[in-house]
């Protein structure tokens, strides 16, 4: 079957900062992504869960964004602003995808 | 002192707290005992909803108090101005950063509304009443200081902040102000019909759900103390436990000037003695994401809620029915 | 006619509307409040247990009647038969293509549970009685609807559809199919003994659970305005107040053709008249992607439910208590 | 015999064990039907809190027993003994391997709180009353069996298992332990005043939560089942239904001994026959994840849990009653 | 640690076709899958979240599978039917796995 | 942007076992990780999802470490022993990230 080229931008984030990012990233007109939980973690600023969070719903999430590669500096242009002051994590990855058309 | 001394054992001994500390304990002895997020979500939904709506039915139930709207000032006047008392005795007391200071401060203008919850729950049990706006007073309470919080941070440091439109939406339209806001609403236009209506929900069950609900803030309370043991020093602890006892004297103050009852002024201490530990910190992060959030957590949660708590409230109470001699 | 505004005028002030209408104008003020969606499904399935239950025991305590049989039947006809009618409005009405048309009209033909608990507790605070079995009409009435939209399709478009086996078996045992007429049935079976055992958890609190849940349809359902406001044009939005109101119609024709109660018709219109949100759509999706879920989904939870909520029940039980005289 | 089948028969329609049926039957019907896991979660957080509380509130009234201590030891001794009964019964009546054999043992010792909870209903029911801290042998008997398990593979297999301090903690400090113990103490603590207040939450809507509970079992029973139908060989099932009724004479002995009261006794019984499905499981996945779970799980949650629910309980009624003649 | 390659095939998809996705896996022979949570997203049929959704259960989920190299055509062969009239996202891409015996 | 290359480790694991594999990491020195649920999956030893799960609670989770290259090879190894005798998947990426100086 035939792929196509593309990039996956992970940046896993504090939820409150989901919206902004998710803003940032359309004003940019990238309109595609998805949010996926995260349940607990670890880094320099401590270990966290949501189980055991003072307060609860102040999690991170993770926000998936698969873009052709020429969209890359753009996405991480506009997101790296609203990331850069907070905590958490941006990774970018090669991939394929099927129907290029949509990304 | 006598009396107070009894009221204090009283309260430690109800089951509310009871509960409060099992949750503490098992989360000190590391024990997965825990509450799904989504339950004890929807038990604060529940709470809202309940006090807000009571709330209202009272209000309709006595006609709409003179000093209703008085209140309301008072409420956000303490919301503004308690950060600044805050500041100074932090900046007095610790070596926090003006940032953290900046911070911490903004969460004791604000409340935590289950310390107001559970100051109903002593106020009843004493056999007093209460102005059914106190719940209305709490809402607006929640938010002022959080502007008063950034403002320092404008004033005292180099430090940028972020207030945008967004964030001042937020804060405003945060879902307990709008739930406990909407509800209090609610129960005013319904009165006691509405009331009778939803009673065997939000009135008799209430007690039991508050103890599964101070469960679940004891385990998080005690899990958060436990990882952030570290953070706190001896000045930062002393300051958890005078600020609240600080700022039950301005509730006294605004209390007594409104000539509230005394179970009005119990509330209105509570209020201006408890510190955030929802609203202010999700604006805190936004805003200053630079304050490191396990100082004003651990202080908020873990050492102001559990001192209002234990011995706080019995305390306001004791005060308040000696100022007004009744 | 005085009457029946003085009716509607209470119903707009119950507290299940007005926590509806506080949930929509939340959402419209983009407030972050919410219920968790395990908080909300948790309601949605005590709403069925309780009211399957309830209408069990209470024809265990009437005894069968000779009428249950043929109001079953009467049930599937509709439902089979309204989304034809509702097709032909919507290629008259509006501009949708056939696909889309006929995935409304689906809609249409099937039930929503809530209104139909809605107008329970309308018809009760009217000092109505009702059927116990409409409970189970209710259930058999959420699936056909969705067979006469894929005939729709396969007799109109060239397009083609996917009923599959597996789709045909999770229509049919869709769970709350299942829970309503399990409750049912169990109701049947145990009686008023069984009654008596779980009154406090399913019939006192009942009005207070089903506040929280409107809120959150009320949440749900102005999100979905908000965001598809671009799909309401006048046509459509015409006919999702003026479909209810003819599905109700029907409901009229059956529930008097049957002699039921006053109260059993109230009910068999609101039926009729109601739109399905949670079934349906599911079926749509597989069978049907094409079909845009935005039309649907506003149409049914965004206009007719609030409408059926607020006009069409008390609407629906001043024309019935007109037509039966009583 | 006759009084024993009504007894039987009663307990087979109550909506409890209906609840329970409803669910195995949506299961094998594959309906989608499901309760939200953090609203089982939730659900099995209420059954413990208020179970524990009662518990703890009826031996405040009554005094402490001085049979109390003599119990908890027989529940400990009982936990580590029987699953050296049931591990020689699997290896003579089935071909399970010794660390599959071991494993089932271990979950045969430990007990299902909901089974004891549906005792406690039926006890109840009869008219008779048991000894209050029944509820803490309970808890006592949870994990010593996880030990005996380990302790099986260690002498008759050379694999090895990991009982690290890590593990230990985990399974004293269990969360379903530490809330049940807990709500067991503040209901000592607080008594009856304390069981007055909360009783609106925790007493009267119980058995319908209870009803809700039981379903979702009935689905995760059923689907489990479904999924797991290559296990059961006859002679495994046979263990399932063998184990319990031998696990229940064991309990009579001890109760008897004790000199218990009918009540007492019967749920003595039930705790020996009932085998765990959340505790026990949970330690072999971390000690032994060699052992297959699909063949403990399968036996303790889809045969044991399903014959006391329905035959077990009413058939240890029946004999405790016999023994005691009262 | 010794490494084999891998690929790692990622849908997008509505949680309805969930069961239909992993059950045209399974008669295609692939058994191995992990299904992911996604709380919210946006893309050309516009922006979801649970939360908000007018229906609750109908969101997205993300089934992770890998497999080794050569099954990949076999599995898009057979998952991409069921998506082409949905709506959702396929990518794949490179990995490295321990214990290749088990792809 | 500038980028760096980095390894992205994802372990899919019992949840029962996620406390004692993030602190296999952290006695390695490895202190970056997230936790994401997983809802339902499929392999050797069958299906299940955490609905229809006998006993739930015991799901698994998909541990995610995002570490710079060098790291690796500690990580499988003190990663591995707790994963060798439980079912799951360890699989490796590489990927790219901002803030190098962070893994
Ligand atoms: N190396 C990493 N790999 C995966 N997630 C990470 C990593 N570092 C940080 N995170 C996530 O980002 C959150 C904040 O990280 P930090 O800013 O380092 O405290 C952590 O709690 C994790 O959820
Ligand atoms: N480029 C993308 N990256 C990540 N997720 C996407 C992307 N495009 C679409 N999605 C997900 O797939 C769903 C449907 O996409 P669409 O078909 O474009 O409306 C969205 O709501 C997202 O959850
Ligand atoms: N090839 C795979 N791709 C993604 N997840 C997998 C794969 N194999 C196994 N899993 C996950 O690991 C769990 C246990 O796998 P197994 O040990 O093969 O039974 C499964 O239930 C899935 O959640
Ligand atoms: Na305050
Ligand atoms: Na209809
Ligand atoms: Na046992």
């Amino acid at each position: 079957m035939e792929t196509h080229k593309a990039k996956r931008v992970a940046v896993i984030i504090e939820a409150i900062m989901q919206s902004r990012l998710t803003n940032a990233m359309e004003s940019a007109g990238i309109t595609g992504y998805s949010v996926l939980p995260v349940l607990a973690g670890g880094g320099r600023s401590g270990n966290w869960s949501r189980d055991g969070q003072i307060s609860r719903g102040q999690g991170m999430v993770q926000v998936l964004c698969i873009i052709s590669p020429e969209k890359l500096d753009n996405l991480l242009e506009n997101a790296f602003p609203l990331v850069e002051r907070h905590i958490g994590v941006i990774t970018v990855s090669d991939c394929e995808v099927l129907r290029a058309e949509r990304f | 002192m006598d009396g107070m001394l009894a009221l204090a054992a009283d309260n430690l001994l109800s089951p509310i707290i009871l509960f409060f500390v099992l949750g503490v304990m098992a989360a000190f002895a590391r024990s997965d005992l825990s509450i799904p997020e989504a339950i004890a979500k929807g038990m604060s939904i529940y709470l809202l909803f309940a006090i807000g709506f009571k709330g209202g039915a009272a209000v309709a139930d006595n006609g709409i108090d003179a000093t209703l709207l008085l209140s309301l000032v008072a409420g956000l006047v303490l919301s503004f101005a308690l950060p600044l008392v805050a500041f100074m005795l932090l900046r007095a007391m610790t070596r926090l950063s003006v940032v953290d200071a900046a911070a911490v401060a903004g969460h004791y203008g604000s409340i935590s509304i289950v310390t107001f919850v559970a100051a109903t729950s002593v106020v009843q049990s004493a056999g007093l009443t209460s102005e059914g706006y106190m719940v209305a007073v709490a809402a607006v309470m929640e938010a002022p200081a959080i502007l008063s919080a950034l403002w320092l941070i404008a004033r005292f440091s180099k430090g940028t902040t972020k207030m945008d439109a967004g964030l001042l939406r937020e804060i405003l339209l945060n879902g307990s102000i709008v739930l406990l806001i909407g509800s209090f609403l609610i129960g005013v236009i319904t009165g006691t019909d509405g009331l009778t209506m939803i009673a065997p929900f939000i009135v008799t069950p209430f007690q039991g759900v508050l103890c599964l609900f101070l469960l679940d803030m004891g385990l998080v309370a005690g899990r958060g103390l436990r990882e952030a043991r570290g953070v706190l020093k001896p000045g930062l602890f002393l300051f958890g436990v005078l600020m609240p006892v600080i700022g039950s004297m301005f509730g006294l103050l605004a209390g007594s000037l409104l000539e509230l009852s005394t179970g009005g002024i119990v509330l209105f201490m509570t209020l201006a003695a408890s510190a955030s530990y929802i609203a202010v910190p999700a604006a805190m992060r936004v805003a200053l994401p630079e304050a490191n959030p396990s100082i004003y957590l651990t202080l908020s949660l873990g050492v102001t809620f559990p001192f209002n708590l234990t011995l706080g409230i019995p305390l306001y109470l004791a005060v308040a029915t000696l100022v007004t001699g009744g």
